[in-house]
């Protein structure tokens, strides 16, 4: 289980074949990548992550750790950005592996719901216009039901 | 004392990101009655708690909570990770 | 919509990275890599790999385009290996990207479920003491009920 | 002329990857009978069709499906891909 919280950016693609180089234990993974989003299809000038140092790290561990105790996985990667991103740039990304492709998918999709929604970020979007906060969506509070 | 966290517009509300605060509040609740009298900014901040998320000591909370031994409260909005 | 059918190895790192490079038009993007697994923990040589050549491709990109019909995605990658693969080797990937988290995952499973069952590749497990075709999964067929 | 494809464990029964076949087999299952007769290695790789998938023309289909206009007919084990 691997949980980085960092400003720098990191190489999504390495990351996803280092995951899953040489894994003879895990016939499946899966790997998500948020990446940042031009909603208003140009004008965005960065997308600006706040976070709370200390219980990030803390609950991004306590999902992970539920994530592992619910499916059996071979393997699981958290990174999440914070600080200033260009439109495009790989916020964060999860990682899976397990025996089979539903555990793999549903752990990865359960990470996902869990950390859009409890894990301590903020995001802020930075256009030439102003500055607005991204409001929290109810969908994706009502995703975490599922679980 | 208490160590108070404020993120994202509610920082940007209050003023500031923490403050020391001196409080006889029993619950997350009372804490919130005693802030909002610091002034404008914390008022506006502390407008509508069903708006806002509170973290005990870095663990999800409610707001009647109790505050008993609790040495870091937090406030933000909903969080908009991943 | 991209489809790769091929004997060749390919680097699951440097498409994924390729793949979600530069995208400002989608938020998401999931992937799936499906490696060779050592099943019996030891003792397999290779997954030998047998596919229809022309019904290969056409099965694929039917399953993707019905994929893209049913999500709003901006884009698919689906690349199948056919040959000889020793353990830990990736067989396969799909990748897909969306606007929001739920459509690229939703659409990355219903390839893999249809990829699984509906695509012509069969797998024949080399081991020391013999070869044996895999059989297909009840659940593997169960699975295409969802959708 | 109909060319019969075989993959996987049929075409290992069968004993060749592909034959062309003179039918006048009005569906699949009226071919598959055909086949059977041909010998011992085919009577075992259509012993049970329900084990069987087919495909026409590279399209996957039902055993009960006419073979009028088909030039390609494939027969294999359920498909383990991905």
């Amino acid at each position: 289980m691997h949980v980085r919280v960092q400003a720098e950016p990191f190489d999504f693609g390495a990351e996803c074949g280092a995951f899953a180089a040489g894994r003879c234990d895990a016939g499946a993974v899966v790997s998500f990548a948020g990446i940042v989003r031009d909603r208003r299809g140009g004008g965005l000038e960065a997308m600006e992550i706040e976070h709370y140092p200390g219980m990030t790290e803390r609950a991004i561990a306590g999902i992970a750790a539920e994530a592992v105790r619910r499916w059996s996985l071979a393997d699981v990667l958290v990174i999440h950005r914070h600080g200033r991103l260009p439109p495009g740039e790989v916020i964060m990304m999860v990682a899976t592996a397990a025996a089979h492709r539903a555990a793999a998918f549903a752990a990865a999709e359960f990470l996902m719901d869990y950390l859009k929604s409890r894990a301590p970020f903020w995001k802020k979007e930075i256009a030439a216009d102003g500055a607005a906060w991204v409001a929290a969506r109810d969908e994706d509070e009502a995703a975490l039901s599922r679980w | 004392m208490i160590e108070v966290l404020y993120f994202a517009w509610v920082r940007e509300r209050v003023g500031r990101p923490r403050e020391r605060v001196e409080t006889s509040a029993a619950t997350v609740a009372g804490l919130v009655e005693e802030l909002r009298a610091r002034g404008e900014g914390h008022a506006a901040a502390f407008a509508d708690t069903a708006a806002l998320r509170v973290a005990l000591d870095q663990d999800l909370a409610e707001f009647d909570a109790p505050l008993a031994g609790v040495r870091e409260v937090a406030f933000f909005p909903p969080m908009t990770g991943g």
